[in-house]
């Protein structure tokens, strides 16, 4: 596989959130408004494609008895540079998000990832592989976050496109609306999948 | 070579690589911390000023809406530093409050206030004068309340009616009342957000309890007759 | 102002359930919700681990973080406290109680990744709880994970003759159920808060 | 042709005959507008489950789209916006009924889906505007909807301590409220008629109604009378907890369920943000009452 076939792989055909249900926990807390579900996703394909790169460059030093161990302390160090960065230069964003950044560490989708193909593969296809799964996921928090905050606010990234006249659905900013959304983006992949055979 | 694998097989090889990763990982971190701790202290303190100077816009000739957008530190600090006061409560002492100077005479005080709302703790700088008579201002610095309803008492129109209105006549305490939002406020009227009875009042309700107790408490010799 | 720490119980319960409004511990809450047995035995091994954990992580953070000023490592201190913890609880049922090892510990393993129990460590240091609020805190979180993914197993089990579409059986139809719960649940708000 | 497309269901037809007097009376007296607000709901109903049946086997819509579109219709707010009528009621077929598996499956009251998605999402129009009651002869027959409205949302506690309106009224149904919800008199004609021809079970009514006025008198001390006939308790006991399909099957969960949602109505209505609670309850209720089943299944097989 070339790193172009790597990268469709694991962002699409094989997309952690909507094909493997991996990683919702965060998809549905950080999709109330696009801007936090920019972030967050930036925050995770960052954590993904370093800490693949890491795992995957040490994959041979790494003794198996304590291989979980090592690869949660890989990411949770990636993390913890997430949030200080996200503390230093955008703290308005990181108060929104709260402890979200830090519950990045136990998103399946980086663990799955990790035992998947960062521990058989070459750091840089691994990378790849990373960056193609986060991009994945963002893509998913992005739909739903554009309908929820297109619904909810009448708006794009905080800018207001639709006018006074629109009403909006406060049950878009509030929870239930995430648990529906996915289930419905769930629905259409699965359809769409039956349909191709 | 035969050497290495054997001491990668061993028993110790788990521990030591443990201990190294987590040595040479704590590290950079530690390193990165120091390096952003400050710009988050700077970050913590500027919203702070900012917050509390944007209480008195109309007082500061210095500070406009484009100053306040801008949000230069440098400017904001000195602002600060010329202005404000920063004061502890002889009762309490961890609790902080401010001081409004112009000229150097007191021109009003700000307190740090908590109110309980529909979801969250609701946090907001409340300014009155010196002599408690009436609000001068208040700003809420952080919520939770429900997105589009509740979370509407940081529009502008909402905190802004306060500016102006009694706190304290004659010899007691002014209570506000809310009424609805497409309604005229009188002078003890606040307009309440529909749909959001619960976080208008939890705030109206809570500078009203903690003001009462400052007052009656720290400030009640302040009265000039 | 201090909040009861029964309210916060109650609360954490209720009108923040930690599922259905902090959507944490979702992953196991799809998965294991098939039957209600084994969703039983998670959730009252996701309560014990809570509880216990948010009683370890509080001590850690104010006698050792704080004087350190090591908070910003507090996400792998938490976690390697989480997963020392269980390790220990999963060796120790192993040993001086078969039974329970076989209807609770089998799911010990699962809570590790769980992130809800790493949520309310966070929670709490984000809300600043004292001790005594971090243990009702993490208590009334449990129970209300326990209490929702009951609920849902229930609804699962008298699902399963219903010819639900297709493509909505199985993680799908699961989400909907969550939603409308979470709808049912905001009934709730306003009753108690959290913070 | 309407063979074809619709299941017969004679059950659904009794439900509907003892929503007419119900109708008839909100007509008399908010105008015309809410039978418009009615047919709405019943048309985007039967437009969402045709959209799921239509190409599958049988393939027909069922008789119980119209019991939940009209009841959907009844618990809305008089001068609600059409297109919301229009949402919630889709809403209420696809994510309350349709996708469980249609007729007969569904684990949620589908209309109290339809009604809470509304009233989460639109709190303004369906929980604060409410337009005064026509009076005297011919009153709402004449009129399309009354131009005077209440835009306060008086929470059902105040109502009592401010003698908003007198027990009659309540009881008569000269007050503003949702479409179907104010006369108590006629929901309990329809309530006796529903138990005579055996349609509806009279247990979940009296147990929830039983529950509801022993709390309420537990709560508020007085007057439980008052609370019950207030608001949309009654409907809600009379046509939504007893819904053959998302009711328990077991005897004594029927008895617990009903109790529950009681006593969360309750509750909700004394303690929570809201003013009404009854809507919320009986979503509890549905969501609870499969475990409670579920444990009282293994305890008898086990003692078996």
């Amino acid at each position: 596989m070339n790193k172009k076939q790597i990268f469709i792989q694991s962002a699409f055909t094989e997309n952690a959130i909507w094909s493997q249900i991996l990683g919702i926990c965060s998809a549905l807390a950080v999709t109330n408004q696009m801007k936090n579900s920019l972030v967050m996703g930036l925050g995770v394909i960052f954590t993904l494609a370093l800490s693949m790169l890491t795992i995957s460059a040490i994959r041979s030093l790494i003794p198996s008895r304590v291989r979980m161990m090592a690869q949660t302390f890989i990411i949770a160090f990636y993390v913890i540079l997430v949030d200080l960065f996200l503390k230093a230069f955008l703290p308005d964003t990181s108060q929104q998000l709260g402890p979200y950044v830090g519950l990045i560490i136990t998103n399946c989708i980086i663990m799955g990832r990790a035992e998947a193909f960062a521990s058989k593969n070459t750091p840089l296809d691994s990378m790849v592989d990373g960056i193609g799964a986060g991009v994945g996921y963002t893509l998913v928090l992005l739909i739903i976050s554009f309908i929820r905050e297109i619904f909810g606010f009448g708006a794009i990234f905080g800018y207001q496109v639709l006018g006074s006249w629109w009403t909006r659905w406060s049950i878009m900013v509030m929870a239930p609306s995430a648990f529906f959304l996915l289930a419905m983006l769930i629905w259409i992949t699965e359809i769409r999948k039956r349909k191709r055979g | 070579m035969k050497e290495k694998t054997n001491f990668l097989e061993s028993r110790l090889y788990p521990v030591v690589f443990m201990i190294i990763l987590s040595a040479i990982l704590t590290l950079i971190l530690a390193f990165s911390y120091q390096l952003s701790k400050g710009r988050v202290e700077m970050y913590q303190e500027l919203r702070l000023q900012t917050n509390l100077l944007s209480l008195f816009k109309s007082e500061i000739p210095e500070l406009n809406d484009k100053v306040i957008k801008e949000n230069n530190p440098v400017i904001m600090n000195e602002l600060y530093n010329k202005y404000l006061v920063s004061k502890i409560l002889a009762n309490r002492p961890d609790y902080q409050y401010y001081e409004f100077l112009d000229n150097g005479n007191t021109a009003g005080y700000v307190f740090p206030i908590s109110a309980k709302g529909l979801w969250s703790t609701i946090k907001l700088l409340v300014a009155i004068d010196p002599e408690f008579n009436q609000y001068l201002g208040i700003k809420i610095i952080s919520q939770g309340e429900t997105p589009g309803l509740g979370a509407r008492i940081t529009e502008n129109w909402f905190q802004e009616q306060f500016t102006g209105k009694v706190f304290y006549q004659g010899n007691s305490f002014n209570k506000l009342q809310l009424i609805e939002e497409n309604g005229n406020p009188n002078a003890d009227q606040i307009l309440q957000i529909t749909g959001a009875t619960v976080s208008s009042k939890a705030i109206v309700a809570g500078i009203q309890h903690d003001l009462e107790i400052l007052y009656n408490q720290n400030f009640s010799n302040v009265k000039v007759d | 102002m201090e909040i009861n720490a029964v309210v916060i119980f109650f609360a954490a319960i209720f009108t923040s359930n930690i599922l259905l409004t902090n959507f944490l511990g979702m992953c196991s809450f799809l998965s294991v919700s098939k039957e209600v047995e084994s969703s039983f035995g998670l959730g009252v091994a996701v309560f014990f681990v809570m509880v216990c954990t948010t009683a370890i992580n509080y001590a850690v953070y104010h006698l050792i973080m704080v004087p350190l000023d090591i908070v910003y490592l507090q996400y792998i201190i938490f976690i390697i406290v989480i997963a020392a913890f269980v390790q220990l609880t999963e060796m120790l049922v192993e040993r001086f109680s078969p039974v329970l090892y076989y209807t609770l510990g089998i799911f010990l393993p699962l809570i590790t990744v769980n992130c809800a129990i790493l949520g309310v460590s966070l929670f709490m240091v984000i809300r600043n709880y004292s001790f005594i609020q971090s243990i009702a805190y993490g208590g009334g979180a449990g129970l209300g994970w326990l209490l929702a993914i009951l609920s849902l197993a229930g609804i699962r089990q008298k699902l399963k003759l219903n010819r639900v579409p297709a493509g909505l059986r199985g993680a799908g139809i699961t989400l909907i159920i969550t939603g409308i719960m979470a709808l049912a649940f905001i009934g709730f708000s306003g009753i108690a808060a959290i913070q | 042709m309407l063979e074809k497309m619709f299941m017969k269901q004679k059950v659904m037809n009794r439900v509907l005959y003892s929503l007419v007097p119900i109708i008839l009376y909100a007509i008399y007296r908010f105008g015309w507008r809410v039978l418009a607000v009615i047919a709405i709901t019943n048309l985007f109903s039967v437009f969402m489950e045709y959209l799921f049946v239509h190409g599958q086997k049988p393939g027909k819509i069922s008789g119980a789209v119209w019991v939940t579109g009209s009841l959907l219709g009844l618990i809305l707010p008089p001068s609600i916006p059409f297109w919301m009528a229009a949402v919630g009621a889709m809403i209420a077929i696809s994510m309350g009924k349709m996708v469980f598996g249609g007729f007969g499956m569904n684990i949620f009251n589908p209309a109290l889906v339809g009604r809470i998605f509304l009233f989460i999402s639109f709190p303004k129009q369906m929980g604060t505007q409410w337009n005064q009651p026509f009076v005297g002869f011919p009153g709402g027959f004449v009129n399309w909807t009354n131009p005077q409205a209440l835009t306060a949302a008086t929470r059902i506690t105040e109502m009592s301590e401010k003698g908003v309106s007198g027990l009659r009224d309540l009881f008569l149904g000269s007050i503003p409220g949702c479409i179907g919800e104010v006369s108590s008199l006629l929901i309990i004609i329809s309530a006796l008629y529903l138990v005579f021809t055996k349609t509806a079970k009279w247990q979940p009514m009296i147990g929830g109604i039983g529950s509801f006025l022993l709390f309420s008198f537990m709560f508020y001390g007085a007057d439980p009378l008052y609370f019950l006939f207030a608001g949309g308790v009654m409907f809600g006991m009379v046509f939504m907890i007893t819904d053959p399909v998302s009711m328990p099957k077991h005897k004594k969960v029927i008895w617990i369920n009903s109790i529950l949602v009681g006593f969360l109505t309750v509750v909700i209505r004394k303690f929570s943000s809201f003013p009404e609670g009854f809507m919320f309850a009986l979503l509890l209720g549905n969501t609870f009452s499969p475990i409670i089943e579920y444990a009282f299944k293994s305890k008898s097989g086990r003692s078996n």
